[in-house]
């Protein structure tokens, strides 16, 4: 699949190279190149702000998919600890999902992710970050064992969208997802879900609810693929750029929707280009986030969660209104 | 089975027009059959059995006693995306209820069947394929929620090609909303049922149909998560005529029954009356702090 | 696999069609044969004590197993009314376990049986009765459902053990007993358990943690099959007679230890010889228990469930002794 | 290492007899190992990693910062069927005490690892090959019992070839037994974890040991529900080498983690780390009722 995000940049990081060598050459010879590099720089700064100063919806969904985009186990990587939990105890273990105990900031946290691959390889060991039923038994099982022993839960999103295959449907993939909104509706400790990359459709909600939702800048977060979507009401996938921008999937547009909670800002280039620093951004506000959901009582704090769904998409509602009862 | 009145005004211009037509053909076999006939064998095709789609307010005539107090109907779509294709969400959805004769993708309200009180909602695939938007999740979450209230056992028919596109993420949120609802209802130890019938996919799937204690199937309905197409353009290959229905489910675990239309009824009355003590009991314990 | 019941119950029934054909000759004929009548039917009489007035547990053993012995069908098919429940969600539904809601009595009930076959077609469509993790995992989703509900549990045990095959253990056969164990442990409604034909192992104590356990006079119910016992023990499979004898796997020995509740006694020939009346029995026995369990609170059926099992095999215990802190 | 005094006066005839052979032939690889050599390593071949089974007392010994307080240990077997084959079962019992320096096939109790208060039980296969009879279930519920009772997370290892045929029912019932008292200790909110060693099969895979929150395994442990020999003569043919190890199950999403002995005890300090807040929680609850 082409990336669109991918071509773009890659002019940019062919001046990113010529730059750096100039400077590497400047500080061996006798020429001062100062001004050259400076002038490079300065059409190298221009450059980036005409291509990532604004992103489209549909450019934004090619940032979400960006091969080097910050995946699960980068920030998984980044805590202070992890002990990685598998299996759904029953017929598999699904390495499309990425979960176990671990230390966030000294707080033990279960971390489940979504995890695709970076190349081919890992991509089919994977699956493309695509979520078979047996792993979102293991979010459930996980989500279940972390609620008893009253350990928060945090999810990375990152998925285009649930496995699709005919096993997925056979071993009752509806079923799964199903089972995982369940559990977290249930459990009884602090759940801060954050959408990383791609967070397609219920394959991605199956993580999704929580009291605190994250969303990267470039993240993207839709009820279908803007290619499913387009497929779907044009029967033609190729509309998927109209699609995207018709979906409002962007964290902006979810934010001012009440949908999510917080956006974490990217650096220009997206943030594949400072991953450190938007993987360690994004922690701090997870941990923010369960230092504050920590506070609340247990009761308080599955009532405030039940609210805060309740009330997404209820416009023009009556609480109650009784008709046609008139025989 | 004479129509009630509260039913026959319920219906509105759209039910008449589709009513008007005096003969349908069977999509499976090709049998010619008299709408009357349709209607009065449960719009099941009298020669090979086939299940027709059916109205929201037949499901609810054929199986409620008498009055049914609606839940809900004033809840009308709004237009959050401001959405725009060929044409606006507010004329698609004008359109739908027009050719659909209902305001919306599902009908939900409290009545009795065979005596025993019930919250029940319907989905109908008329109205946009039973996709699912806020108005169809606003509405079930009322219909649990008062079930709730009043110590109810809940019933869901779905019918559903999945959530609707049009109102984008807040469709997808509709999923844990109806999930957040069906929750409370069952840890107060509610029987909650559904009734998958043809089709019952993508979201509605994933979430309310396969949380509920049992999971009724109707004959032949398709049920899955991902679409046949989908799957087929994935895979590459056809897929057998089998997959994905009720009765393939069945095998795989995935439902507990499938029930013919004629034996509906009957077998929902049967699963209240099996749950009915624990409701009888609920109430009680509730009159008993009044 | 002779079953020796078979074997020896085949002189006797001929023995009845002799006696049922004279009679028959009787009353068309001139001559009396009265007599004659008497002087078999006494016959008879003598050979049923003879064979059936003592059974060694060996012989018990085939009793239990034999092929037209009441099956979990039997008593389900004599409820008031029936509606069967299928599958674990998620894989597969097992025919070897027959389950649904039921009314005995007019009581609500939550029914399970393990289902062998009567034929080879269906003993290959049922597994013979041996049940694979699907079949628990149903056996689970079951009991779960009627503790929220407060349906209480009726379970017929009739298995020669759980399934041993390849595809169990890939599917985790143990976890999936260990759950049926810990959902039966947990759940808030009387369990009522009836060990109708041979009760094997682990795979049978999958449905058998009950408030109340009731065994048929000529059920077995052991630690493990007699082959089985005599193989591990003795790496001999043909002692069996011989473990049949030591594992005291009888329903009087097994009163005798606490280990069941209650013995409905069988015909003179075994629970097939009067099938409608054993099965009417064990069903009225059933029905009284759940009454005298349905007037205990949730809390107080629990703490005796949890102490009835507590106790078990419980000799010499000190509370808590503490030794070994010499350090 | 050094043996600690209590550890060493619970050994007994037995361990010092076992103890006296100066070395031992690794089973998988045939390399001879000096058993001093072997123990420094944690009984791990020092040439192909083989885990070998621990006793008991070793593995305590691996674990426990220092005292261990034993929970019934005065426990003893009974009789209840009379057994008798070649021998009694209390002749049996009597040469299992002599040969493995063990009263039972549980050593269970309190003590801290890396500072953290755990309730420790740990199986031995060299007492009767593991076996669960009425002993093994009453120690391990006692010592869940004493878990729930003291807010202690607790830690069971598995070793075993299933249920004691010479105590027959009785032995099958602590199933039923152990797992009531898991029930509770889970109830409550403890961490139970369960660590399976060589081998784990029949009465005690099918009870706690799959019904813990973590499930670690050690690396090549044979673990199963019915033991290969009956599989092989069930299905008529040889089983893959791979087919219920550790490693198998892993894969089979059945277990947690396969974690080398090396590592254990880190591992399970972090885990029991993970979960110390709740237990902290959970005591001061207690001790701001009183
Ligand atoms: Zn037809
Ligand atoms: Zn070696």
């Amino acid at each position: 699949m082409n990336n669109s995000i991918v071509e773009r940049e890659r002019g940019l990081l062919e001046l990113e190279r010529r730059i750096a060598e100039l400077r590497n050459a400047n500080v061996s010879q006798p020429v001062d190149m100062s001004a050259e590099i400076a002038a490079l720089q300065q059409k190298y700064e221009e450059l980036q702000r005409e291509i990532f100063g604004h992103l489209t919806p549909w450019e934004k969904v090619h940032m979400a998919r960006h091969p080097n985009r910050p995946t699960s186990l980068d920030y998984i990587s980044q805590l202070d600890r992890f002990d990685e939990l598998h299996g759904d105890r029953m017929f598999r273990d699904d390495p499309a999902i990425v979960a176990g105990f671990a230390l966030l900031h000294g707080r033990p946290v279960m971390v489940m992710g979504q995890q695709r691959g970076r190349d081919t390889k890992e991509n089919l060991r994977r699956n493309f970050g695509m979520v078979t039923p047996e792993g979102y038994r293991k979010v459930q099982r996980l989500a279940h064992t972390a609620s008893r022993l009253d350990v928060p839960i945090v999810t990375f999103i990152d998925t285009k969208g649930a496995d699709p295959g005919i096993t997925s449907e056979e071993h009752a993939q509806s079923e799964a997802i199903a089972k995982c909104l369940y559990e977290f509706t249930e459990a009884r400790v602090p759940i801060v879900a954050s959408i990383i990359g791609e967070g397609g459709s219920g394959g991605a909600l199956a993580l999704g609810i929580a009291d605190h939702v994250i969303m990267l800048e470039h993240s993207v977060y839709s009820v279908a693929s803007p290619e499913g979507c387009a497929a779907i009401l044009w029967g033609d996938a190729t509309k998927a750029e109209e699609a995207a921008a018709r979906l409002k999937l962007t964290a902006a547009d979810l934010r001012a929707f009440g949908i999510i909670d917080e956006i974490v800002p990217e650096p220009l280039g997206g943030a594949h280009r400072e991953p450190a620093t938007v993987v360690s951004t994004v922690l701090g506000s997870v941990s923010m986030a369960l230092q504050r959901l920590g506070a609340m009582s247990t009761d308080a704090l599955r009532e405030a969660r039940y609210q805060k769904y309740r009330r997404i998409g209820a416009w023009e509602t009556e609480r109650l209104e009784v008709i046609g009862t008139s025989r | 089975m004479p129509m009630p009145d509260w039913l026959r005004s319920r219906r509105g211009k759209g039910a008449d027009t589709r009513d008007a037509a005096l003969w349908s053909k069977c999509p499976v076999c090709g049998e010619v059959l008299y709408r009357r006939d349709l209607a009065a064998n449960l719009f099941v095709c009298t020669k090979c059995e086939h299940h027709f789609r059916m109205h929201a307010y037949d499901r609810i005539n054929m199986l409620i006693d008498g009055d049914f107090t609606e839940i809900g109907a004033a809840v009308q779509a709004g237009d959050p995306l401001e959405w725009v294709d060929k044409k606006t969400y507010p004329v698609k959805i004008a359109g739908d209820k027009e050719k659909s004769g209902l305001s919306e993708g599902v009908v939900a309200g409290i009545g009795t069947m065979d005596g025993f009180e019930v919250a029940l909602g319907v989905m109908d695939f008329h109205f946009r394929g039973g996709t699912m938007g806020t108005v169809v999740g606003e509405r079930l979450t009322m219909l649990l929620e008062e079930a709730r209230r009043r110590h109810l056992p809940c019933i869901i028919f779905t019918a559903s090609g999945g959530a609707r596109m049009e109102e984008g993420m807040f469709a997808l949120m509709q999923m844990a909303k109806t999930t957040a609802a069906v929750t409370r209802l069952m840890d107060d130890g509610n029987l909650f049922v559904t009734v998958l019938t043809d089709p019952t996919t993508g979201g509605v799937s994933a979430s309310f149909a396969f949380e509920s204690d049992v999971v009724v199937a109707e004959p032949k309905a398709m049920i899955g998560f991902a679409g046949r197409r989908v799957i087929e353009q994935t895979i590459r290959q056809k897929l057998p005529d089998q997959f994905q229905t009720a009765e393939f489910l069945l095998e795989k675990g995935a439902i507990d029954m499938v029930v013919d239309r004629h034996d509906l009824k009957n077998t929902l009355v049967r699963l209240l009356q099996y749950t009915s003590q624990k409701q009888v009991r609920a109430l009680q314990q509730v009159q008993d702090k009044l």
